[in-house]
C-alpha cells in the first residue's frame, strides 16, 4: 500500500463512519478524483457530502470553518499547498482563533489537506513548502505526512477524533511511496511516541549508540532514512531519527530523550532555510538543554523553487546533502 | 409558511430605542476610560438590525460585523453582557476576550476583519441545508465590505448551491471616513445580481417597510428559493468609531431628520413612548451599573487555544 | 485614433499556426521526458489571443496566466524561447527557472497563481495612467478565475478610476475539469458589469471577428473611457494540462468541428496555406531542435531574490 | 519628535524628492489621514499620487506590485497589520517572485507599511504582531521601527533607494514615543552598524563588560532599553541590547560578536512564542557558537491577544517578563 492509497482509503472510511463528514475541494468529482487523485471515489460512494467547488480557496476555508462551526466534520483539498496563502486570513484570523474568542463555546473541527514540495519541475508557484508560514499559529495544529507507521489513521484521528483546525500536509512525491508499517521493517528500530499524532524515532537496526539526531518530517523523513542508513554503512556515521507527525505545535520531548545521549541535532526540511521549522526545533532544545548543543540545519535554499531539473535540484535538499551535514558535524 | 405581520410598534420601537440609548451611553462614557478598545456604534441604523432580526426565528444563525451591538441586542443578546465585555469584565459575552467587535453567543457571531466571516456565513448555510435544519443565516455587512474579495467567493458558492442566507447590506454610505462614490464602482444591487442572487432595496429608516422586506426574502430562504438579498440604504449618526468623523456636519443633520426613531414614535401614543422612553433608560443604566461593578476579566481564566499534546 | 483594419488573412492564420503546431508539439513530445513539470495548451483558443493581440501596440503590457504560450506567441515571444523554457534550457525565457506558467519577457507576464496577477494588471494600468504614456494592459483569464475573489477587488479599483485595461475573459466553459455550471452563477458578462465596466461578448472562433470586438474596445481603452470587457466563449481541445481530460468526446467533436484554424483557412487560397503550414512546421521543429541542443540551465546561475546585506 | 512625526515627515520628504512615489490605502485622505494618521498631510499636499482605496487588502497589494513593476515606488498602507494575511499570497507569490522569477530584468520597489501589537484593547483582529508569518519569504524583506535614531530615514532609504519588496512594521504603540537619537543619549552607549537598515548596540552608559545579550525588535526594543536599565541599576545584571532594524533576512554580525562575550542570549518579541522571530536568531547562533551557548525567549503567550486589560497584559510580554527572564539565565 502507498500513502496514495493510504490517504484515500482513510478519507472514504471516515466518510462510511460518520455523515458528518463532508468533503470539499476544486476538481474532485470523479472520474478525476482530484488533482493528486487523494479523493478518488468520493464523489461516487457521497455524492452529497463531496462538493466540487469554484477556484476560491478563502472561500472554500471560509466554508468550511462555517461548515464545522454547525458540528460538520470538514475536510477542505487545497489543490496545491502554493494556494494556501490565499486562505491566510481564513486560517490565522477565523479558524484558529474562534473556538478561544468563543471560551471554548464554539469548535472547528476542520481539515485542510493540501500536498507540498517541489521535485517536479511545476516551478515557483507549484512547487513549494509553504507550511513554515503557518506554524506557530496559537490555535492551528499542523501534521505531516510520511510512510511511515499508517498516514490513513494520522488524516483519521485529524477528521473525526480532534475538534480543532488542522493544516494537514501531504508532500506531492509521497503519494507514490510504499508505506513503511511500523512492524514489519528489518532495516529500522522504530519506537512510537503518542497516539493520535505520533512521533517516531528510527535508528539502522543493530546500530551502535547514535552520535548525532536528527529530525524531519514529510518527505524529508524519506530522505532522512535512506541518509541514515548511508551514514552507517558507509560513513559509520550513527545516528538517531526523530520524526514527528504533527510539526506545530510541535513535542520535542523524544528528541530530547536523544538529544540527552548525542548532544548534536541536524534538522532536515524542504522549506526554505530562514524561519523554518527547524528555526523552531532548534530554538527549543538549546533552551532546554542549554549550553551542550551542537546544531546545524539542511533546508532549501532561500528562494523560489525553480522550473528546471539542475536547478530544482540546486535548491532543494537531498540525501547528499543530509549525508555530508552529518559528516560535518560529526568530524 | 406564510408571511407573518410585523411586532407591534412598541415593541419595534423599544427595541430600537434599547439600541440607541445603548449606543450613545457607550459614546458618552468612552472618555472616562472604562472601556478596552474601541466601538463602533449603531445610531441610525437601527431599523436594520431590528426589522431583520424581527424575521429571525430561534435557531436561525446571525453572522455579523465591526458595528455588531445593533445586531446582537435585536437578536436577543444582554445588554448587560455586552456592557459587561466592552469593559473587559469577566460577565462580558466572551468573558472580556473578545471586546466590542468580537462578539460570540448561541447563534450569533461578529468578527472584525471585515467581509471574512461572509464565507463563514454560507458554509453555516450550507451546514443547515445538509442537515435539513430549515435555518437562516442572516449576514450583515457594509457598502465598504463590498471591497473585499472574498465576498463574491462566498456570494458565487451561495448562489451555485442555492444555500439558505439572507445577505443584508447596509450601504450607510460610508467605509470608515471613504464616501461610497471613492470605494464603490457600479451599483451596490448589481454585486448580487452578477451572481444571480435576487435582491430588494430600499433607501428607507423605516422599521416596517425594512421588516416587510426582509420578511418576503427570508420567506423565499426558508422555503428553499436560495439566497436573497437585501440592500438597505441608510445613514450612521455618529462616528465610525469614537472621535473620528469627517463628513460634513450638514450632511449628517439632513439625515438625522429622517431619524427611524422618530419616524417610529410617531406611530405610538406619546406618553407610552416616554414610559418606554424611562424604562429603556433605565435598562441602559441598570446594565451599565451592573457591568461596572463585576469584577475584571482574570488572567487565571486564560486556556490555550489548542490542546499542545498529541 | 481610429480603427485599424486587421491584419491580412495570411497573418493571422499563421500566427494561429504558429500557436497551434508548436502546442501540437508540445503535446506529442510529453512523454518523451524532455520538458520538466507540466503544461497547459491553447489548441482550440487561438483565434482569442492571435484575435485580441493583434490590436496591442509596442509598449502595451500583457498579463497572462497558467495557458499562456498562444498570449506568448501571439504578443511576439519567440518560440525557440519558450521551447527551451519548458526544457529547462539555459537559453529559455527565464532560464529555466520559470517553465510553462511563468513567463516574463518584456512587457508579457504570466503566472500560475489563478487570479493573482489581475490586480498587478489593474496597477500597471495604474501607473501607465499616471505616467500618461497611453499604453494598454491586456489582462487575459478564463471562467474558472472568476472564482477568485481579488479579481473582483481588481475590477472595482480598474473601474473607480477608470485605468487602460481590457479584461479578455476566455470562457473555455471549464475550470480544469469542472463545467462552468458547476462553478460559475449567473452570467459571465454580468460579473463586469456589477462594476460599471462595459461588456462586449461573443460566441466565435472568427479571429476577424475577435479582432474587431478587441480593437473596438482598446480604442475606447486607449482614449481614456476606461476599462473594458471582453467575454469569448471559446473551447479547447485539448486536455486541461495532459493526459486529464474527462469530458464528453462527443462534446470536444462537436467544438472541433468549428474550428478557428479552419474557419480562417477557408479565406485563403489553398496553395498559400499550405505553404505556410509548411513554413510553420518548419519553424516550430527548427525552435524544438534547437532548444533540445541547448545546454540546460546551470546552477551556477541561480541568484538569490534580495540582496541580505542592509 | 515622536515617530509619528518621524514617519509622516518622512512620507513628505519622499514624495517630494521624487514624483515616482506614489502611497496607496484605506481612508488616507485628508484630514482624516490614515486609522493611525501617518498619511496626514500627504493628498493635499500630493493630490495626484495619493490614493485612497476600497477596503480591498488584497488588491491593494497587488496593484502596489503592478505599480512598482511599471517603475513607480510606491507605499501601500494596511491599516491594521492583522489584515495583511489578506494579502498573503500577494506578498509571497507575487511581490517577493517576479524579480527573481524574471531573471532579474523586472524590480518591485513596493513598502508595504502596516502598524503591528497590542496594548491598546483593540482584541483578537486589531492587536496582532503576524509579521513573524512573513519572515523567512525568499525575496521580501522585512523592517521594524523603533524610535532609535531615525525611523523616517529608515522608511526613506525603503521608499527611494531599495527596490525590493519590503514589509515595514510599525508598533502602534511606537506612534506617540519620542525618538533617542543616535548622539543625544546620555544613558546608554549607542553603537551603530550598517547604513540602510542598520542593527544597534546599546549598553547602559558606564557599565561593566556584559554577561547577557539580549536582541529585541520595535516596541519590545523600547521595553528592552527599560529592563536594561533596571537590570543594571536594580540587580546589577549588565546586558547588551542588539537591536535589528532588518529582521528578516537577519544579520547577526552583531549579535554574535556580542555574544563572544557573554553566550547567553535572551530574545524578546511581541508575537506569539512559538516559531517567532527569536527562534530564527537563536538557531542562526546556535549554528554559529556551538555547543556553548545558554538562550532564552521572551514572547507572547501562544494565544490571541484578548480584549481586557488584564488579559492583554498577560497575553503580551512586559518589562518586568524580560527582567525575569534575563535574572533568570544570570542565576
Ligand atoms: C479586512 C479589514 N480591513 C479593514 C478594516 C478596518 N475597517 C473597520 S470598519 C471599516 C469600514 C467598513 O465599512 P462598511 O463595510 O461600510 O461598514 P460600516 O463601518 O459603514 O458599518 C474599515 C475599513 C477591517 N476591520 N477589516
Ligand atoms: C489560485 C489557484 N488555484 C487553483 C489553481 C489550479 N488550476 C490551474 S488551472 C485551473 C483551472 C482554471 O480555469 P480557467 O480560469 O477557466 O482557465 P482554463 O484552464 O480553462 O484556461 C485550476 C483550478 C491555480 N493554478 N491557482
Ligand atoms: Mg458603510
Ligand atoms: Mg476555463
Amino acid at each position: 500500500m502507498n500513502v496514495l492509497q493510504a490517504l484515500n482509503g482513510s478519507l472514504h472510511a471516515c466518510m462510511a463512519e460518520s455523515e458528518r463528514v463532508y468533503f470539499l475541494g476544486e476538481d474532485i468529482l470523479d472520474p478525476y478524483g482530484g488533482a493528486f487523485k487523494v479523493a478518488q471515489g468520493l464523489s461516487t460512494a457521497y455524492p452529497d457530502r463531496v462538493i466540487t467547488t469554484p477556484v476560491s480557496e478563502a472561500g472554500i476555508v471560509g466554508l468550511g470553518i462555517g461548515m464545522a462551526l454547525r458540528g460538520l466534520n470538514v475536510v477542505v483539498e487545497i489543490m496545491f499547498g502554493d494556494f494556501i496563502a490565499l486562505a491566510a486570513d481564513q486560517i490565522i484570523n477565523h479558524a484558529a482563533k474562534l473556538r478561544w474568542m468563543s471560551e471554548d463555546k464554539v469548535r472547528i473541527p476542520l481539515v485542510i489537506r493540501t500536498p507540498m514540495g517541489g521535485g517536479r519541475g511545476y516551478g515557483p508557484t507549484h512547487s513549494q513548502t509553504l507550511e513554515k508560514h503557518f506554524l506557530g499559529v496559537p490555535g492551528l495544529r499542523v501534521l505531516a505526512v510520511t510512510t511511515i507507521d499508517d498516514p490513513g489513521s494520522l488524516l483519521k484521528h485529524a477528521i473525526l477524533e480532534d475538534n480543532d483546525p488542522i493544516l494537514f500536509i501531504e508532500h506531492k512525491l509521497l503519494y507514490t511511496k510504499a508505506l513503511q508499517p511500523l512492524n514489519e521493517t528489518s532495516e529500522f528500530n522504530l519506537e512510537k511516541s503518542g497516539e493520535r499524532y505520533p512521533v517516531y524515532r528510527l535508528k539502522v537496526a543493530g546500530s551502535p549508540p547514535p552520535t548525532l539526531t536528527i529530525t524531519a518530517y514529510g518527505y524529508m523523513a524519506e530522505l532522512a532514512c535512506q541518509a541514515l542508513q548511508r551514514l552507517a554503512f558507509e560513513y559509520e556515521v550513527f545516528a538517531d531519527l526523530v520524526v514527528p507527525t504533527q510539526i506545530s505545535p510541535f513535542d520535542h520531548h523524544l528528541l530530547l530523550e536523544s538529544l540527552a545521549h548525542t548532544n548534536r541535532l541536524l534538522t532536515v526540511e524542504e522549506g526554505s532555510h530562514t524561519h523554518g521549522w527547524g528555526a523552531e526545533v532548534l530554538a527549543r532544545v538549546v533552551e532546554a538543554l542549554g549550553p551542550r548543543l551542537q546544531a546545524k540545519r539542511v533546508a532549501a535554499l532561500d528562494m523560489p523553487i525553480p522550473t528546471s531539473g539542475p536547478l530544482e535540484k540546486t535548491v532543494i535538499p537531498d540525501v547528499e546533502g543530509i549525508i555530508q551535514a552529518a559528516r560535518e558535524m560529526i568530524s | 409558511m406564510t408571511l407573518e405581520s410585523p411586532p407591534d410598534d412598541v415593541t419595534l420601537y423599544r427595541q430600537m430605542l434599547r439600541i440607541r440609548r445603548f449606543e450613545e451611553k457607550v459614546l458618552a462614557s468612552f472618555s472616562s476610560g472604562i472601556f478596552y478598545g474601541t466601538t463602533h456604534t449603531y445610531i441610525g441604523q437601527e431599523a436594520d438590525a431590528v426589522g431583520v432580526l424581527a424575521c429571525h426565528e430561534e435557531g436561525d444563525i446571525v453572522v455579523s460585523n465591526h458595528r455588531c451591538h445593533g445586531h446582537f441586542l435585536a437578536y436577543g443578546g444582554s445588554m448587560h453582557a455586552l456592557a459587561a465585555e466592552l469593559m473587559g469584565r469577566a460577565t462580558g459575552v466572551t468573558g472580556g476576550r473578545g471586546g466590542s467587535q468580537h462578539v460570540q453567543w448561541k447563534d450569533f457571531y461578529a468578527n472584525g476583519i471585515l467581509g471574512g466571516t461572509v464565507p463563514l456565513a454560507v458554509g453555516m448555510a450550507l451546514a443547515e441545508k445538509s442537515l435539513n435544519t430549515g435555518r437562516v443565516v442572516f449576514a450583515f455587512m457594509g457598502d465598504g465590505t463590498l471591497g473585499e474579495g472574498v465576498v463574491y467567493e462566498s456570494l458565487n458558492m451561495a448562489s451555485l448551491w442555492s444555500l439558505p442566507v439572507l445577505f443584508v447590506l447596509e450601504n450607510n454610505r460610508y467605509a470608515q471616513t471613504t464616501p461610497i462614490q471613492l470605494h464603490l464602482a457600479g451599483e451596490i444591487s448589481d454585486r448580487f445580481q452578477a451572481f444571480a442572487i435576487p435582491v430588494a432595496e430600499a433607501e428607507t429608516v423605516d422599521v416596517i417597510e425594512v421588516f416587510k422586506l426582509a420578511q418576503e426574502a427570508v420567506v423565499k430562504v426558508r422555503t428553499g428559493e436560495g439566497p436573497q438579498a437585501l440592500v438597505l440604504h441608510t445613514y450612521r449618526y455618529g462616528p465610525h468609531s469614537k472621535g473620528d468623523d469627517t463628513r460634513d456636519p450638514e450632511e449628517v443633520l439632513k439625515y438625522r431628520k429622517r431619524d427611524p426613531l422618530q419616524l417610529q414614535a410617531n406611530r405610538i401614543d406619546p406618553d407610552l413612548c416616554k414610559r418606554v422612553e424611562v424604562e429603556v433608560e433605565t435598562e441602559v443604566d441598570e446594565a451599565f451599573q451592573r457591568a461596572q461593578n463585576d469584577p475584571l476579566a482574570d488572567p487565571a481564566s486564560l486556556t490555550l487555544p489548542l490542546d499542545p499534546t498529541p
